[in-house]
């Protein structure tokens, strides 16, 4: 521990999640933009601040892509009322997005990114327990939602966060499960060593495809994404669990779901995609240059983005699941799917030994 | 600048962190059991989560880190989770607070003494420090160790954990029939 | 009594989701590719493009003027009788005021005023105007900031309304007499 | 002074204490079921902090153990709750005076 590696860490601290909060901004624009595309519409191609009338070509084009639409978003969150409904346990009210928030942002410590800069490491804390760091933060994740539903003092809000404390816990069994043959294979659990493996003998995907799958499906329940969102489900519980928010606090479980989005991408990238790796051009062993260095961690954020538009795409595919349905398709077919997996990896393993 | 590098290589941050963590511990867990604002049970669970999250930081600066990581996991992610959730389905109202019993307090404080005399005890037939290399957070021996030296209590903490299983779907079964 | 129909029992195939996830990816798809690269868009983009409105298309209703550039309306307060919302509000000429500017009329509306706030497009002031006065026009984006401001009086009425040349109406209920006159109708 | 094997030792005394206090003077079940959390926490951290200062992980195997009777224990321990409230409406133990459901 020395000066050095202070500064340097609080430098990848404030890049990741500024960066990670840019991504979150501009996927809320990306949800909305992908949703319009799949129903026919344009989506939001307006918003631009005035200057950008006297700029020929570019200004018109990404006032069409709707670039500036986030900024507008943010501002009117931050501008609009912060209602707090009579009767709500008031403590809990204002706890409750702070902490579906900090979990979110949490995860994505442990992520290695890229492969190093010089001589730092493109991770923040190189844990060697990386993995069950991630599952224990995101177990943590839970605590907001139930916050809400319980502070808020009101049925639907509260009906949100009884299904979502019953449907997190259901699916990260099947999460950690889905998780094991990945660290059979390898024999490590930390992040970093689980993408070198990959980078000598190719992605995880195709080693353990059934636990790619499981890990999937339970990434979308527990950031509460359709087919899963019944803690948020619009048509029977208004809102959810914030029903009763407004104004920032509102937007601070927007983040934190959209935050949580990226942190599984991220997780689904590394554990199973090759994270920082490419197999061709020399990309696959750790950077000897800058440029090097810097293109691995686009070639993660390219993967990352990925994972992040088949989260969006998703949503328009299936219709949300029945409260009955989830909690049958969670214990009785994905957590014995993933034992069976278990089970087929270790004596695949036992026999090539 | 040096005089700080020594002191964060001699190891005073992490003796300050000790501090902080167990006063942090003790605090949350003092609010657990006696919460002068709130009767309110959810309260209480939500201290004992903030005394576990603590605690696995006390994990973390004794190089336990997988044990801290499963603390936050299981202790924290899902035990604590399952307390609110039969809280929130009970729906309990705050609590009237009510007198402390005299007898109550009194047997608190003996069986608190007597914890006490053990603590004396034990520190003072305390061992110095064991020679030797000094452990880090070996995930790999404690699986090695648990599936070796320990296999038959692993085993069955496994079979107690089935029995638990359909012991609590039979419990929360509304009818037996 | 409730008569159960039994659900058919899924397939293996239907069990397993795979083919409606499939499927689900087809649809999909080929929507997002039809809006990006064929321009396949159902929306419009209203205040470029404007949306082009049937013939029988009921609108803002307006007053009109003759050929000669006078009001047609003669007050007769037949619209303001029938109008379900009592949107509008006409005030006839008193004793003293003069009674029309043209010659062919008996009387004109003093003020004659349409809260476009209750209007409901309904059409029947069109229906039972004898002078075809006032006519739903094709006006849909109205828009202001105060109730005040949505009160249309005569001026800005007829200024929306322009001109509609000649009194068509009794020859169209002539020609609707002739028409039931010549229909066969067997007691 | 550094922090040694009696620092931990002694925050793992109170937390036991605090938890025995717990059980003993609180009268809502769920509260005394956390403070028999809380006694069981204080036994892993002396464990966990005697493993690192013996240089031995039986300790570390040893909560791992705990941790999992924990969780069967609060899964058991909370169903047999939500049966009693059913039956009786209440989780306090003073309302509890008959051994017959």
């Amino acid at each position: 521990m020395d000066w050095n590696f202070i500064i340097f860490s609080l430098v990848k601290i404030a890049i990741v999640v500024g960066v990670v909060q840019g991504i979150v901004a501009y996927s809320v624009l990306a949800e909305r933009k992908i949703s319009a595309w799949i129903q026919d519409r344009v989506g939001p191609n307006r918003t631009a601040p005035p200057f950008m009338k006297f700029v020929p070509v570019l200004g018109p084009f990404l006032t069409r892509l709707g670039i500036f639409q986030p900024l507008a978003d943010g501002l009117k969150f931050l501008v609009k009322e912060d209602f707090t409904p009579a009767g709500v346990k008031k403590i809990y009210f204002w706890l409750a997005p702070a902490v579906s928030v900090i979990p979110a942002m949490l995860t994505v410590a442990v992520i290695p990114f890229g492969s190093n800069l010089g001589a730092q490491k493109m991770v923040i804390a190189d844990l060697n327990v990386g993995i069950l760091y991630t599952f224990g933060i995101v177990s943590m994740g839970v605590y907001g939602i139930v916050l809400a539903g319980y502070a808020a003092n009101s049925k639907y809000p509260f009906f949100g966060g009884i299904r979502s404390s019953a449907q997190m816990i259901s699916y990260e069994i099947s999460m950690g499960m889905s998780v094991i043959p990945v660290l059979l294979i390898v024999g490590n659990l930390n992040l970093g060593q689980i993408i070198g493996w990959q980078s000598g003998h190719g992605w995880l995907v195709a080693y353990a495809p059934l636990s790619f799958i499981i890990f999937m499906v339970a990434s979308f329940a527990e950031t509460n994404r359709t087919p899963f969102d019944l803690p948020e489900a619009e048509t029977e519980l208004v809102g959810g669990y914030h029903t009763e928010y407004s104004s920032m606090k509102f937007a601070l479980f927007f983040l934190a779901e959209y935050s949580n989005m990226v942190a599984s991408s991220a997780m689904m990238v590394t554990l199973f995609f090759g994270g920082w790796t490419l197999p061709f051009w020399g990309l696959d062993q750790p950077a000897q240059s800058l440029a090097m260095g810097v293109l691995q961690i686009f070639v993660f954020l390219a993967k990352m983005l990925f994972f992040m538009v088949v989260f969006i795409w998703v949503r328009w595919m299936f219709p949300r699941f029945r409260y009955d349905q989830l909690m049958d398709l969670g214990w009785r077919t994905f957590l014995p799917l993933a034992l069976v997996n278990i089970l087929i990896t270790a004596v695949w393993l036992w026999l090539r030994s | 600048m040096e005089q700080i590098n020594n002191l964060v290589n001699g190891g005073a941050v992490e003796d300050v962190l000790f501090y902080v963590f167990a006063a942090l511990t003790l605090l949350c867990a003092i609010l657990v059991v006696a919460n002068p604002f709130s009767r309110s049970p959810v309260t209480s669970a939500m201290f004992l989560v903030l005394t576990i999250i603590s605690m696995s930081g006390l994990f973390l600066l004794l190089h336990a880190f997988f044990l801290a990581a499963v603390q936050i996991l299981v202790y924290a992610g899902a035990v604590m989770v399952l307390f609110l959730f039969v809280i929130m389905l009970l729906d309990l109202k705050e609590e009237a607070r009510r007198k402390i019993k005299f007898f109550g307090l009194a047997a608190g404080l003996v069986s608190v003494g007597i914890v006490f005399s053990i603590f004396v005890k034990s520190l003072a037939s305390l061992q110095p420090e064991a020679a030797g290399p000094a452990l880090e957070g070996e995930t790999y021996a404690l699986g090695k160790l648990l599936f070796t030296q320990y296999t038959l209590p692993f085993e069955i903490v496994s079979v107690l954990l089935l029995v638990a299983m359909i012991g609590v779907i039979l419990l929360s079964k509304r009818k037996l029939e | 009594m409730a008569i159960t129909v039994n659900r058919k029992p899924l397939t293996f195939w239907e069990k397993l989701y795979l083919p409606a996830i499939v499927g689900g990816l087809k649809v999909t798809l080929k929507h997002a590719y039809g809006t990006l690269f064929q321009g396949k868009v159902v929306t419009m983009e209203y205040p470029e493009q404007k949306w082009s409105m049937p013939e029988n298309y009921r609108g803002a209703p307006y007053l009109v003027k003759d050929q000669d550039g006078d009001t047609k309306c003669v007050s007769c307060q037949l619209c303001e009788f029938v109008c379900p919302p009592k949107a509008i509000r006409i005030t006839p000429p008193g004793d003293s005021a003069r009674l029309a500017d043209r010659a062919n009329a008996e009387k004109m509306p003093l003020e004659f005023e349409i809260n476009m706030l209750r209007c409901i497009y309904c059409g029947f002031c069109q229906e039972v105007c004898p002078e075809e006065a006032i006519f739903l026009q094709k006006d849909y984006s109205l828009t202001g900031t105060t109730r005040a401001e949505m009160i249309f009086n005569k001026e800005k009425l007829l200024a929306l309304g322009g001109v509609s040349p000649g009194i068509q109406k009794w020859k169209d209920k002539l020609a609707e007499a002739k028409a039931q006159e010549n229909f066969p109708v067997k007691l | 002074m550094h922090v040694g094997l009696h620092h931990y030792l002694f925050v793992s005394f109170l937390l036991f204490s605090l938890g025995l206090l717990g059980v003993i003077m609180r009268r809502n079940l769920l509260v005394i079921y956390m403070s028999l959390e809380l006694m069981l926490n204080s036994a892993n951290l002396a464990l966990v902090s005697f493993s690192r200062f013996n240089h031995k992980l039986d300790g570390q195997v040893l909560v791992f153990f705990i941790i999992t009777v924990a969780a069967a224990e609060v899964a058991v321990g909370l169903a047999l709750i939500v049966a009693l409230y059913r039956k009786r409406q209440s989780a306090h133990v003073e309302d509890l005076t008959s051994m017959k459901l």
